[in-house]
């Protein structure tokens, strides 16, 4: 009844939250998640001009359910490859997840 | 003398401007660490009605003037733009422990122009009864983008240049054919803990990136911005429109005083970028004091050819010179970070918001104001 | 022809209108993919201050008016409500590839009111001289909850009929008994991947579906929903209370600007829903082109006759005219969702925002002031 | 010391916030978290009026610690079977979860 | 007789100001369960905005006068301040049902003061045209500081007594060193499943709790809060600056609008903390209404000494009375939250959200400004 | 390539979200995350005087990725043993992640 699935995390600058859904939504996954987010890490470059003396955060938190470890390495790779040389981020995956109900998994 | 005793008494009475006072104590507040905080929404739609202002009551007066008037101030915007990224390039970014593409990012942040310094600039000439022609805020993007186009073109020759030398390195040391160990690149850092997958993907992207530049979609990202498009709507509001009635009844109303709310929020923010400054080196402090002061007279030395040869306004002499003086602080930053991705935030926006905008309001205002009236005076 | 030419003639002036103008600025914005954004906070309050005002305005001049007089006009108000869902049951829901419960949702969503519409009548009203009663503004609810409750209440039954024949054809097939496969019913789509609990609770839910439509929670989360209550509110404040120096002081003054802020933020949201409309029954865009006008112009007639018969102004007419052809975008996308769930949303909204709210701001207004002052001219 | 749990995650439209809230609190979980979140899925409904141009999130992502994986797949049950049907969302389970220190567990 | 008769018709008058009506309205509004909002940001900004309004009126008001004028006033203040929490500590806090350290704590909150009730008193002061020294509204902090300091030096006395006395009763059973099952002590609840490594952290926890309070941390907090930051640099900007113009265009035009929309909040405020009063002792709601009058009539009776010695005005009085009857609701609460852990919030903020302010609102000033007519009609 | 990790989330009150991330700093994690949440405990303590009413969630969740779970742990017993006697929060851990991409674990 429910199934398997890989949940990617990917944390990083605000500013690629396009860019990131974009390659997300290349790599086949069926949907994510994403929810705004403050952090520290040892970048921890901010990114925008934006106010930090403001109340917001300036990083994104993605979760992508992917229905193998595989495509979850892929897009992580991906979104390393042309991003993590220059922003911050970290992603990590874990893998124990069982999706119960969803639209189209 | 005279012109110096006169300048420096009409620079103390700016002090007490409320322009400044609410900069100052923004800066103090943030120092002593105060819970305050204008919350991000008020600050994004404070800055909305500024520049919607600016835009309205250029548009509406713009109507009836001859725009060729407009022409050799904004060449001289244009070109104020690129030869500030182009000193960047060969003073900043040649001092010790300063690296290039930082050196052209904080260049390009300089050149580029921010709409709240030139709105505390229309504030105090008003103050003072200086008249500027009704066009002069429209220099805005005659100068704004062309410093962050030749920002982000001089930095992808400079990086793709670097590249081409590391290749044939790399390449002459043979180590790519005999090892899978990743080879950190240029100014990169290593990362080997990295699957191997990724390392395909980089070589991919150091490929491509030798192609040209293309400069239209930068250009097209400026304009898209949020600080530029307020501006340009307001603008096409005011010429094709009638808002005179919602103008006078809130947006003119209303701008001195989101105005000081805005310098408050600048005020805390230089403080709390002051950290980021100090992480990286010195040299960017000092960039960032003097800059502004030289590029504003730069831009006041060709505000005055103009001045002479087409009656250009001392105003907007004043005007084209606060443009130059200022760093951008809302779109410029994130067009810098996605045009010079390899560029150090930290570093650019350090200089320009802890330094180089307190600077170009509480000195760079003033001073050219004060040239002016001395200039009228005299 | 008279009245046609003096009516274009009004209908361009009003295209300069700076309500107007803001509209069309925020649907080119958002077209070439500006940043701009009006921070939700903001958008919010805005809303607020606009129902405020126009609560408050009524609520003050109400105080001493003979309330008898809004008797008719409200039961008129109440009439167009229902009308313009039986019309849209009737017409939108029996074209092609149009689903009855969506087309009865849109049609619900365009029987309610927008505040935001209403107040932009207001400002062009006052900006015309147009005389109206205070009261009027109070019209609002008495066609925004019948369309609702109406629109729920059609659903409903449609929904439970349809329900009814299902069961009827699956008891024939007697599959239920032999299988646990789970049955695509009615417009659900098959799910088979769910868990077989989750059957059981689907069986129960149309179990009761079947019981009539409980009418009383449907207006109290309308009246609950927060463009109601702020109206509400003004008018019990300016009722009960002695505002009017709170009034001119700020939510009078502040009314214009924040209404263009207002525009602007419909303006980008069209463009932006077009892509949902996009998604559905072209019938939709046709619909919620006609629509507006139609309905307004049903509620003009309705409203001539209480001018007719009670001396109604021409001003009240007109906004009764606009609340009948302005479509809900605060309170009733919400109340739709949760009270005929099975609907489309990307319908409804879609149809509104993109394409009925400006039909209604552009077209519908100037149309509406058009006829009542060649009326009064005549 | 500690004790073993399943986390049941559900992602769906801000509108159905306080419903499912409440189903939580029957089923008997002692408490849940939320969280404003985006997203793309299949539907991808955005159930609201409110304007997509502004700067708001119009999913909840709601996470609950359940004693036991029964207690996760009957609010999730629960959830679908009221919601799903009509209204955005997904959901799924996390089985190996240690709660370390809470009021109530 | 008279008095009274003359009181109670001002008392009625008073209900119809809209910054009374505004607070009814909200509570109303909360009641039957409204949909409407204002965003946190906005409130944010409001205060903000007040905050600083009183602090520059002040500000610029100061610079001619004579501060000497302030010294009785002050001292007066801060005897109220520390008065009020000592009040509370030997009440509310002997109380059946009644922890003592929320009893502190409440104390402590209402005698610290609230911005949005001074706000209040001084729109009706200046409707009621009765003058005050332009210093009153700097006595805020005067009041404030000294009863979160005495408030948080109380409940540190009381906890580290207790714990004394467990630790005595501990070593008595000597359980500790029999068991490495955790004891539950003092008001701690107690946990048993935490991990053993948890019990080390809090014994050691315990053992520091015994030293002295640090009072500067406490002030400094306070002086850091958003609330009294904003109209300490309100103040400064008053005295140090020439703001005199975007004061009139901006701060001071805007003032009544933003206080009827903060009373709107405060209004929904209350009855939204109800619940959470109802939680806790029934005592809290009698301390709660009863409070306020109390502690505005002693600081109204040392006004009046002030008034006699020192020329002090009434409307100096009536503003002294108002911040003792006012309870802390923007910085007060996280203070006494980080500087008594111990104390349940639900218990001070819902005495002081749900009751406390809109009774010091509501009854308060107008009672103070009608005792203070009294007196000036005598 | 990747590298295990353990996961430590703590839910709890706003007011603690300088406190909590100097706790996470100094036990040497090389980061975390953290945004804004509402929720519902036994407790369920609104610390501010922050209007209720408005549209603010008051608490924070953290999530911090720890090479160990004895990291993991050791946090949660610093951040319960200072606060969670005074103040709402929960703590838990999820010990199967795998740190795909990060600048410093
Ligand atoms: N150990 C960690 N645990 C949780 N989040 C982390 C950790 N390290 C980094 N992050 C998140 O990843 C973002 C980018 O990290 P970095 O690139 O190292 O600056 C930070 O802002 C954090 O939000
Ligand atoms: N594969 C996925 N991974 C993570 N979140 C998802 C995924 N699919 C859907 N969602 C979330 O669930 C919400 C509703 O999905 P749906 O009902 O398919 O539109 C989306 O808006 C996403 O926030
Ligand atoms: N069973 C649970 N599942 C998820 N989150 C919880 C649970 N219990 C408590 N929480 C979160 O932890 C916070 C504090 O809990 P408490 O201290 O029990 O009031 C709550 O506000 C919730 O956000
Ligand atoms: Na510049
Ligand atoms: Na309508
Ligand atoms: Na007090």
């Amino acid at each position: 009844m429910t199934q398997k699935a890989s949940k990617l995390v990917i944390v990083t600058e605000k500013l690629l939250l396009k860019k990131i859904a974009k390659i997300i939504d290349e790599a086949g996954a069926t949907g994510y998640t994403v929810v705004d987010a403050g952090g520290k890490g040892s970048r921890n470059v901010r990114s925008s001009g934006q106010p930090s003396v403001g109340d917001t955060y300036s990083n994104v938190k993605f979760e992508v359910l992917t229905p193998n470890r595989d495509m979850a390495v892929k897009i992580a790779d991906e979104v390393a490859a042309q991003f993590f040389d220059d922003y911050s981020g970290i992603s990590y995956v874990c893998d124990v997840m069982e999706v119960l109900h969803a639209h189209s998994f | 003398m005279d012109f110096l005793s006169g300048f420096l008494t009409r620079f103390l009475a700016q002090l007490q401007s409320p322009t400044l006072g609410f900069l100052i104590g923004g800066m103090v507040i943030a120092a002593v660490n105060s819970q305050l905080q204008i919350p991000d929404a008020i600050y994004k739609f404070v800055v909305f009605m500024l520049l919607m202002k600016v835009g309205l009551s250029g548009g509406i007066a713009i109507r009836g003037s001859n725009l060729t008037e407009m022409l050799l101030p904004a060449v001289f915007a244009l070109v104020t733009g690129i030869v500030i990224v182009f000193i960047g390039r060969y003073t900043l970014a040649k001092l010790p422990n300063v690296k290039t593409v930082d050196a052209i990012a904080t260049a390009g942040l300089f050149g580029a122009v921010s709409g709240s310094t030139m709105a505390a600039a229309l504030t105090l000439l008003e103050e003072q009864g200086m008249e500027y022609e009704a066009w002069a805020a429209a220099l805005y993007p005659f100068m704004d983008i062309p410093a962050l186009v030749s920002a982000i073109v001089l930095a992808s020759i400079y990086v793709s240049k670097q590249k081409h030398s590391d290749m044939a390195d790399e390449s002459l040391s043979k180590h790519e054919s005999l090892s899978k160990q990743p080879v950190a690149a240029g100014d990169y850092p290593s990362k080997p803990e990295y699957p191997t997958t990724r390392q395909e993907y980089l070589s991919q992207q150091r490929g491509s990136a030798n192609q040209g530049v293309e400069i239209w979609p930068i250009i097209k990202e400026s304009l898209q911005g949020s600080a530029l498009s307020a501006l340009l709507l307001g603008l096409a509001l005011g010429l094709l429109t009638r808002p005179e009635s919602v103008f006078q009844s809130f947006y003119e109303p209303l701008f001195r005083g989101l105005l000081s709310i805005l310098m408050l929020v600048m005020g805390m923010e230089a403080t709390a970028r002051l950290g980021e400054l100090r992480k990286v080196a010195q040299w960017y402090a000092v960039y960032a004091f003097i800059a502004p002061l030289l590029h504003g007279l730069i831009a006041f030395g060709l505000g005055m050819i103009a001045h002479v040869v087409t009656g250009f306004s001392l105003g907007g002499v004043v005007i084209l010179a606060v443009i130059a003086s200022s760093s951008s602080d809302i779109s410029g930053p994130p067009t810098l970070r996605a045009g010079i991705p390899s560029a150090n935030p930290s570093a650019y926006i350090g200089s320009s918001t802890a330094v180089g905008t307190p600077v170009a309001i509480a000195l760079g205002i003033p001073l050219y104001i004060g040239l002016a009236q001395a200039l009228m005076g005299g």
